[in-house]
């Protein structure tokens, strides 16, 4: 609990002289105190865990995040393609994809994925799954999620299974 | 309709495109309200107040009024909504219908009040325009005399708070009013006075409105406690609330709706934290 | 803007304006961006206007909040160059990225709790001499 | 597992990063748009997002409604109290001048009107919070089977 609270409280830090740029010592003391106000009010939620504060796995994020970026580009064009087109031809179609992810935080980061990528949402999460909502039946296929979760758990620093 | 603008409004001093952008924003600023006017569901005419307010800020981005718009962005746009959600949540989801003899009034003076104003646009001066009674008078004093009076970049905290002091000493008054409005009514807990509200349908009495609950039982929302909770956990303000009244209920996690009839035998475990 | 390019321009045997060749070639790019974000935005408002029920309009109006503003972002940040506002963007975009999802799932779950169907199975827009005769309210979505 | 799961971990994710930043609002009102308003209510929804997500019960833990009546108290009273030192030292109402003498600079103007911004922040901050708590308690939370 130690560690998670100086860990957020250096990134805050950060957070805080990226959004500020003046390094007078008045304006950064103000900085300290708001980041230690902040850490405290965290202490006083209970929320100083592994949750709140998932900056160790910040450079793989960033790659997977790259990595994202390109395969909502990419998946955008059936989407548009679809909305266009006059006669419309869409299928949504449910299913469920399989949460090979430990944490939440993984779980979370796959949800997110799927819904950012157009042409699925995430509709609910479960025990047995994400029940994906999707718009055109080519995008069903639960095969297509796996490279994305494996990154995504991969991202947060878990070993997919 | 670009040249009647123009005509109105004096001089093109305005850059189009900024011009463009705004008839947009007042457009849909009209079309929201018209919105908000004919709907019943109180849930979606709050949506769209939240949406009325965050037009209304980027409008004001477009006037170079920033402060006036972060300002409706936070509170119109941000905390208005949860507040009025939370409010609505009291009331009804519905409003009831209102006759249209009862709109005849409101009507007449809108219309009224609407033709004065474009009666009103020929006089206005152009945006922007260095010889309008706001960039003449006193104003510019202000402007000037900041620079060396307070020394602050921001003009608008400078008059907000030096100069104009007192009015912003009433302002936090105010708001410091209508909070303590609220608690002399209702109470930080809810449950002050007899007030009695009509919740679909569920009576809710002072008796037995909710109190102040802790978290009874680990396996109640497991995902929501840190991994070590006790060790160094935080000063708990009221420690002696866990009841064990409460902690069979959870036990029992009864998957019917918590109907008011529990809340009485909860009730004589409450904490000191109802307002009283 | 240019500070890396610049030093080369004497070594070139033909004497290419490398300053302007960068800076036109950024306003492109960061027009080329805005402009696609706002045709993506656009054929999203299309989407939320065309598709049948609300689950598929949910797709087009997340599409919008995703690839139309991120490429937006994108563009002022290569108008903004290496200063403090370009690290702002990079955080506006950071925080688009993970909150406009999560908003997108909230209103999707909520409304499949409080037990609104999708609309499942192939879906064709009907042709306009099948609404033609209907009412509004029948015919066009 | 519950079905707010996606919602939970971003919003915790999130917290901090709102009242950082609602902060961060608040001391830079005077280089640029901000101020004790706008950072007040900032924070404030900081602490309805935790309620939103962990139950107003458990927020009610997290802040006390203690702290917020003394919190809607002290932010008035540090406001009118800048104004009354100022009378006390010999200067009008709100006249930062006398607060701090520095030839060069207005230092007591900034001074002042640090201190008065900072009143602003509490009250308004708290008493968003107190609507929120006000309006809040009075229905029962909505289990997660009726949700």
């Amino acid at each position: 609990m130690v560690r998670y609270a100086i860990i957020l409280a250096l990134v805050m830090l950060l957070y805080w002289l990226t959004l500020s740029f003046y390094f007078e010592p008045l304006i950064v003391g103000f900085g300290i105190a708001s980041v230690l106000f902040a850490v405290g009010l965290c202490y006083r939620m209970r929320i100083l865990d592994s949750e709140t504060v998932p900056y160790m796995h910040t450079m793989t994020t960033i790659g997977y995040f790259g990595w994202l970026f390109l395969e909502v580009v990419k998946a955008n064009f059936a989407v548009v393609k679809a909305v266009l087109r006059p006669d419309m031809e869409i299928s949504p179609t449910l299913l469920t994809v399989p949460t090979p992810q430990k944490t939440d935080i993984g779980k979370t980061m796959f949800a997110n994925s799927i819904t950012l990528t157009p042409g699925t949402v995430s509709m609910d999460i479960d025990d047995d799954g994400i029940l994906v909502h999707a718009l055109l039946a080519e995008m069903a296929d639960p095969d297509d999620f796996v490279e994305m979760g494996q990154r995504a758990g991969f991202s947060v620093s878990e070993v997919s299974s | 309709m670009l040249s009647f603008i123009y005509a109105a409004g004096g001089p093109a001093t305005i850059s189009p495109p900024t011009l463009i952008i705004d008839i947009a924003l007042m457009a849909m600023l009209v079309v929201v309200a018209f919105a908000i006017v004919r709907m019943r569901s109180l849930f979606a005419i709050v949506m769209l107040q939240g949406v009325y307010s965050l037009m209304c800020a980027a409008w004001f981005v477009t006037l170079d009024a920033v402060d006036v718009a972060f300002t409706e962005a936070a509170v119109g746009a941000g905390i208005s909504t949860v507040l009025m959600l939370s409010a609505m949540l009291l009331t009804d989801r519905q409003s009831a219908p209102v006759g249209a003899k009862k709109s005849l009034g409101p009507l007449l003076v809108c219309v009224l009040a609407g033709a004065a104003m474009f009666y009103a646009i020929p006089d206005m001066p152009a945006y922007g325009d260095a010889n309008s009674p706001a960039n003449t008078g006193p104003g510019m004093e202000y402007m000037t005399a900041a620079v060396t009076d307070v020394e602050i970049p921001n003009i608008v905290t400078a008059v907000l708070a030096s100069y104009r002091g007192y009015d912003t000493m009433a302002e936090t008054v105010v708001i410091f009013m209508a909070g303590l409005g609220v608690l002399l009514l209702l109470g930080l807990n809810g449950n002050a006075g007899f007030w009695q509200a009509k919740v679909q349908g569920q009576n809710i009495f002072s008796l037995t409105a909710p109190r102040t609950r802790i978290l009874t039982s680990t396996e109640d929302k497991p995902e929501t406690e840190p991994p070590a909770p006790d060790e160094a956990a935080p000063p708990k303000p009221k420690p002696k609330r866990k009841p064990a009244a409460a902690k069979k209920r959870a036990a029992k996690k009864p998957a019917a709706k918590k109907t008011a009839a529990k809340k009485p035998a909860a009730k004589k475990t409450g904490g000191k934290g109802s307002a009283s | 803007m240019a500070a890396d390019n610049t030093h080369s321009a004497p070594a070139n045997p033909v004497d290419i304006p490398w300053d302007a060749v960068l800076e036109w070639g950024l306003a492109l790019a960061s027009t080329g961006l805005i402009v696609s974000g706002a045709i993506f935005v656009l054929a999203g408002a299309l989407g939320v206007l065309r598709m049948p029920d609300f689950f598929t309009r949910m797709h087009a109006a997340g599409m919008t909040d995703t690839l139309g503003a991120e490429f937006i972002l994108l563009g002022l940040m290569l108008q903004a160059g290496f200063s403090q506002m370009t690290l702002k963007l990079l955080l506006v975009a950071f925080f688009l990225f993970l909150t406009s999802p999560t908003a997108t799932h909230a209103i999707a779950n909520a409304a499949l709790k409080s037990g609104l169907k999708p609309q499942l199975g192939p879906y064709k827009a009907p042709e306009l001499s099948e609404i033609e005769g209907k009412t509004p309210s029948e015919g066009a979505h | 597992m519950n079905s707010h799961l996606i919602l939970r971990t971003v919003s915790k994710f999130l917290i901090p990063l709102i009242v950082v930043y609602g902060l961060y609002v608040h001391f830079h009102g005077d280089f640029g748009p901000g101020g004790g308003f706008q950072a007040g209510v900032i924070v404030a929804a900081a602490v309805v997002l935790y309620a939103l997500i962990f139950g107003i019960d458990a927020c009610k833990v997290a802040v006390p409604p203690s702290w917020i009546r003394i919190g809607m108290t002290v932010g008035v009273m540090l406001f009118a109290g800048t104004g009354v030192v100022t009378w006390l030292l010999g200067g009008a109402f709100f006249d930062y001048d006398v607060l701090k003498y520095d030839p060069d600079h207005p230092a007591g103007q900034h001074l002042g009107i640090i201190c008065v911004e900072l009143g602003v922040l509490f009250t308004v901050a708290t008493v968003m919070v107190a609507i929120f708590y006000a309006f809040g308690s009075r229905t029962p939370d909505i289990s997660d089977e009726d949700w």
